[in-house]
């Protein structure tokens, strides 16, 4: 089933797409989630990352079925 | 406690008045209803703004604001909490959410009220794209609390 | 900057969605609306309270009103202030108070609002008699802030 | 024309007056107006003093005209 990658907002029209799809390699974290979908684009600082739906560190590590999501600060409200 | 997510314009007022009577438990106990109401302003950094949207992200959203308010139970004795935030369309001087709190006394009321506010200004995944005079544009951060 | 004092019971939220609706040069400037409701509840220190009449010092009252949201404009940017106070005989879930401030941005509001009620709290003159079970009786302090 | 004394809520109830007028004499405070008119009853502890309708202290002095009231804390809002 894979990782499911969510982009949003300004990072979504940035990289012209609003989700990915990737297989979990053994001990993949956050950040190598991004570097393995956008080799040639570093992350745009200031960038929040979430697991399943709750905030996560570029560290935290991912399997399969995860959902990971890369969103610029929010500004709801 | 009472999270809502809606797409159409809503009137603040006019749903805290319908809330606070369907919530029979609530009366006669409560002493304090602290509410904030944010609403789109026509003008942003000196610029006119025609219209905004408001997008989300499904689900990390409903349970982030479900948090921020279970936070606040648990931080000051309340009786009943009410939020709710518009997605989608918006134009100026729509209504952007309502936070309200009703509580025993007014500091509680007060402080969840304001922590409700900022918690979901800092945590809650909203992003906003104004439409301005100049073309459409994300609106990069929030103003500090 | 409106002050009122009401004999009769008011609906807060009607009240204030009729003045917004009034204030024409709010529309489209104003962000953030804080706001608070104290109402009347059915018991205190432990007692059922049956109704409660609020006494007042006419003259002072609404001259101390003004002065505090005149010094709430002073020390916050402000777009507008509404202050409704009922006097007379009340009822349990009767609305007590209605403090809106509206400003561009939250912080604002937020201080201000919580700065007017501590103010009248402490310095506007009225004064509640209990008709509790066991009698009437002065309240002899309000709750602290 | 002299002073107008007031008086509101659990003061009032317990001194069985709302008002009273007295002639203000020279260099008078708003203590000595209590003292006048009530010699043998000290003013309740926490009373607070208002002269034409502004909070004042009970050495602030008064003139014909002034009006005095003494209440007890409010508990408005």
């Amino acid at each position: 089933m894979g990782i499911q990658v969510k982009y949003f907002a300004s990072l979504r029209d940035r990289l012209g797409r609003a989700e990915d799809r990737l297989a979990a390699t053994e001990g993949m974290t956050v950040a190598a989630v991004w570097a393995a979908l956008w080799p040639k684009t570093p992350l745009p600082p200031n960038t929040l990352t979430a697991v399943n739906m709750e905030y996560a560190s570029l560290e935290q590590s991912v399997r399969d079925g995860d959902e990971v999501a890369f969103f610029p600060p929010v500004t709801g409200g | 406690m009472t999270i809502e997510l809606r797409r159409a314009s809503f009137e603040p007022l006019v749903e805290l008045g319908r809330y606070q009577v369907s919530q029979g438990e609530l009366q006669g106990r409560y002493g304090a209803t602290a509410i904030f109401v944010g609403t789109m302003r026509d003008f942003n950094d000196g610029e006119p703004v025609r219209g905004m949207t408001l997008e989300h992200y499904p689900g990390m959203t409903e349970r982030h604001l479900q948090q921020i308010v279970e936070t606040a139970t648990q931080k000051w004795s309340l009786l009943d909490a009410l939020v709710i935030h518009r997605v989608g369309e918006l134009r100026p001087n729509d209504p952007i959410v309502l936070v309200a709190v009703w509580s025993t006394h007014r500091a509680a009321a007060f402080a969840a009220c304001r922590f409700i506010m900022e918690e979901l200004k800092s945590k809650a995944p909203f992003w906003k794209r104004e439409d301005a005079a100049t073309g459409t544009r994300w609106v990069e951060h929030n103003t500090p609390g």
